[in-house]
């Protein structure tokens, strides 16, 4: 286990200085969730437009800083993209959280990846799996409702 | 046995964690185990294993001659009256429904009031809603001062003619406030109220006269003084023994049994359903042996002086904030660290070898007093030492340099 | 492993009873431990000991992850749908109590009737009892018929509009009437009835695949399968889990605590509260291990023969009487002896090394029905073979010797 | 432990012939008893008279031989003699059996001196104990009653 993997400049710096915080305006969906063994909440905001894709979206929240720079992330990677990216994107952050698999869609940028992949050092810490895992898990209910 | 040396008595100190020696600091949550403790449950099932009380075989007459000498001994240790005061429960948690079920049977109606405080564990919470639930009890809260205290005041205004029990924690495992049971019990009998308290950390750090105490419920886990996994105990004032309905129905706890009437056990063993944990409660004798070797007076003395010095090690560090400041504490230490959220910490301490618990450890009410989600808790057993305060007091600095705060 | 030779992974056979070899005939009392069931509990004591589920640091997380590990092996074992439906409890006696509680709350009233059957053990039926007194519920006994069976017939006679659940045991603990489970649940899912299944002597002798059986509870004591005392599981379908209320209240089983208000969790988490016996669940995998090594339906051919043999041997002996001559029979042989009384013999036996149990064994509606106060058990396991059979054969003639019969 | 100290001639007679069996004429006082554990059960029937002497009693129950034969040779030992000595025979009886202490008491024949000691072999063999005391506990309970 490597600490340092974990606790990497980028996530350091998204959960000091989370984007997209707050509640956005007009927005359409929203979810929350809450772990009642650590305490730790998350409360996620969207605005789908027609073309079904995420006009904006941000969040409220409490938590460690691998919550929220997991939350943070996920921001502002699925902000303007499609169901069908963030259901892929999704899947494949869950998975790697996981299983150890790596993030293979390729409509991201290398800058993205990068960001994106310096979550992946939760792997080795089980019990933090679900800190990363929450604002994800939580997207996707907002999405399914109405 | 000497205290200073006593980490060798514990195998768990054997390991390495994350090529550190382990700096265990969560023995509020569960204590580790003596050599003696283990080997005494595996030897109980190699050599004397047999269901207890039922059977005239050779080995059901040994275990049951232990199993109920583990009894006399919890007994004599807490020097209760009766051996039937003594009833073995999974945790101190089922020692708590157990009350709350059987005593809110029989004398908890609509509008009556239960009193406990802000300060307690869940398990001394939950029990309690379900008669607001199923009985239109009211439950109010003694509130915890700015010091993590419950003073005796608060617990005075609050008592009514219609306050049918006070339940209060012996010591916060938060604030780890030690609460002044004593007084309150002196209170309460005076108005003729009954009194629980959860012993749940008072039991492993202090001495625990049940003559001298003189509430009527007093629950324990063992998991917590240096027992075995899956054992509590409730001490149940004779009186009550002899009141109080059964709780689980089952094997061992009936007298008569007919189709349309049944009557149970008029002793403790009315609320001992089922099979109960022989191996558990046997091994536990040896815990109450390991304690009474060293004496628990030396060990809270021990405890205070590891805890006292950690305090002030940690005062020296501006960015820590140390939860409460109650006139006497128990074996816990609660903080928080500036900009680093308490999972963080428990997560980098951990590389370091030291074991902390992070979250609200059972205690949403306190909390959200707290205003805080979270807090990160060391919590003190007879096994750590000076020492083992240096290297939290390092960890918590190298925490910091991760953070680069 | 071998069968066979099964009885040196046992250390209780290393010991002499009175000289002799132990020849034990307890089981369906509680049963053996083998070796690495005991060295589990110490190893895990030892190196990988921590509360579950609330700490991060490293000790936790190897608790958490071989507890969690130990569910998903017995909903492997058991062929359990989901890991939700396992339940930990502290015996079957809890888990049966545990339903009796949350589904009476929610679904039984005044008037509504349990039919359970004169088979069953206390603990399936003090439980329901309670209802009885709580909520005005009709409990129905199933007749046993003359053979010590009860057939789909009685059961059938017996449910009315008004029945709110069945709760019967897979195997009688007296007679060894193995229950037409199936059968019963198939009807009953007719009726939109749900069904307990008390498996305690069940699940030790039988492959137990709950797709299959298809029922909506059944408890399991692990002290009776070779595993700790102190643990029980219950089998519970994902639609009760969803549906019931919590049981005991405490740290765990909580999503959110308020003053005012408290909501639960939503999954399996809400039947187990306060501190779980990390210990004896983590150890019953190995227990789970080594019934798939010999392989349950080779431990019950096993049994089978054995009790088959004994049975030959005793019905040679013109005064002992056998109780119950049902369909198929588990691993249970009641009998009795012209003019000994049961206790006198269980002590003689024991003289020769064989352990068994006289009295009534819980079930004290059977033992009224068949005219008895107590009697003898011979209950088998796993090491018990031919040649124990035998020795049970002779210490009751020692016996009649004593008493010049 | 020895199985022919338990079971010796005199317990086995006793068990198979227990004396002053049933309900005993015009008893002013009874009480019975019952061991929830093992099913055994005991009902004891006395005659006062006016000197406080046990003028008759009798027995029923149901047990192992050990109990029956307790029961049996208590009702042989007490019947005619008054509260002191009942008192007393029951006390060092019991102690016999708890502390393994000796019989003392001097006002019985040597006959019934055997035939009292021939029950302390039970010393030996703990689960049986409440088998042997429980007829004595129940005959101390019906002198409590009025
Ligand atoms: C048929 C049956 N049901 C229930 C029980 C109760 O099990 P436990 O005492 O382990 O809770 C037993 C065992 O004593 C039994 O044989
Ligand atoms: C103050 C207090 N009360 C009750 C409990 C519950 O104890 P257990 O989980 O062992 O039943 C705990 C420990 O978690 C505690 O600290």
């Amino acid at each position: 286990m490597d600490l340092k993997e974990l606790y990497q400049e980028i996530i350091l710096d998204h959960g000091k200085n989370p984007r997209n915080k707050g509640k956005c305006k007009d927005f359409t969906n929203d979810a929350k969730a809450h772990n009642p063994l650590c305490g730790d909440k998350v409360h996620i905001y969207l605005k789908l437009n027609k073309e079904k894709q995420i006009e904006d979206l941000s969040f409220e929240g409490e938590g460690c800083a691998i919550s929220l720079a997991s939350a943070s992330i996920l921001t502002e990677l699925v902000k303007g993209k499609d169901l069908s990216f963030i259901k892929k994107i999704t899947e494949e952050f869950l998975n790697m959280l996981k299983n150890k698999t790596k993030i293979t869609i390729n409509s991201i940028t290398p800058d993205q990846m990068t960001t994106i992949t310096s979550l992946s050092g939760v792997q080795e810490f089980p019990m933090r799996v679900k800190c990363a895992t929450m604002a994800w898990h939580t997207l996707l209910s907002a999405l399914e409702k109405k | 046995m000497d205290i200073k040396n006593i980490k060798k008595e514990f195998p768990i100190f054997k390991q390495k964690i994350n090529g550190k020696s382990l700096v265990y600091l969560d023995s509020a949550n569960s204590s580790q185990k003596p050599q003696v403790v283990i080997d005494k449950i595996s030897n109980f099932y190699e050599t004397e294993f047999s269901n207890v009380g039922r059977s005239v075989h050779t080995l059901a007459v040994k275990a049951t001659n232990r199993f109920e000498a583990s009894r006399d001994k919890v007994q004599k240790y807490l020097n209760a009256k009766h051996r039937e005061e003594i009833i073995f429960t999974k945790g101190a948690t089922e020692a708590i429904n157990l009350v709350a079920s059987s005593f809110g049977k029989k004398y908890v109606n609509n509008g009556d009031e239960i009193l406990i405080t802000e300060l307690e564990h869940h398990s001394n919470y939950v029990p309690w809603h379900y008669l607001r639930l199923e009985k239109g009890a009211i439950i109010k809260f003694a509130q915890v001062n700015k010091d993590g205290d419950v003073e005796i005041e608060e617990i005075k205004k609050l008592i009514t003619k219609k306050t049918k029990i006070i339940a209060i924690t012996h010591i916060s495992n938060v604030t780890g406030a030690i609460l002044p049971i004593e007084k309150i019990i002196e209170l309460a009998k005076e108005k003729n109220i009954p009194v629980l308290i959860d012993g749940t950390q008072g039991a492993p750090h202090s001495l625990i006269d049940m003559q001298k105490i003189d509430c009527d419920f007093y629950a324990i886990s063992c998991h917590k003084m240096y027992g075995p996994n899956g054992l509590g105990i409730l001490y149940m004032k004779k009186k009550w023994v002899d009141a109080l309905p059964p709780y689980q129905g089952g094997g061992g706890m009936i007298n008569e049994v007919k189709q349309q009437e049944i009557t149970f056990a008029d002793n403790h063993t009315k609320f001992e359903a089922g099979t109960m944990q022989t191996a558990e409660v046997v091994s536990f004798a040896e815990s109450l042996n390991f304690i009474e070797e060293l004496g628990i007076t030396n060990i809270a003395k021990h405890e205070n002086e590891t805890l006292e010095y950690g305090l002030e090690k940690l005062r020296m560090n501006n960015s820590i904030k140390i939860i409460g400041s109650p006139k006497s504490r128990g074996s816990v230490l609660c903080f928080t660290l500036k900009d680093i959220h308490p999972h963080d910490i428990a997560t980098i301490l951990d590389e370091d070898g030291v074991a902390i618990r992070a979250g609200h450890h059972c205690c949403q009410i306190l909390h959200e007093k707290l205003g805080m989600a979270a807090t990160a808790r060391a919590s003190i057993g007879v096994y750590n030492d000076k020492e083992d305060m240096d290297k939290l007091s390092e960890a918590i600095k190298n925490c910091q340099k991760v953070f680069k705060n």
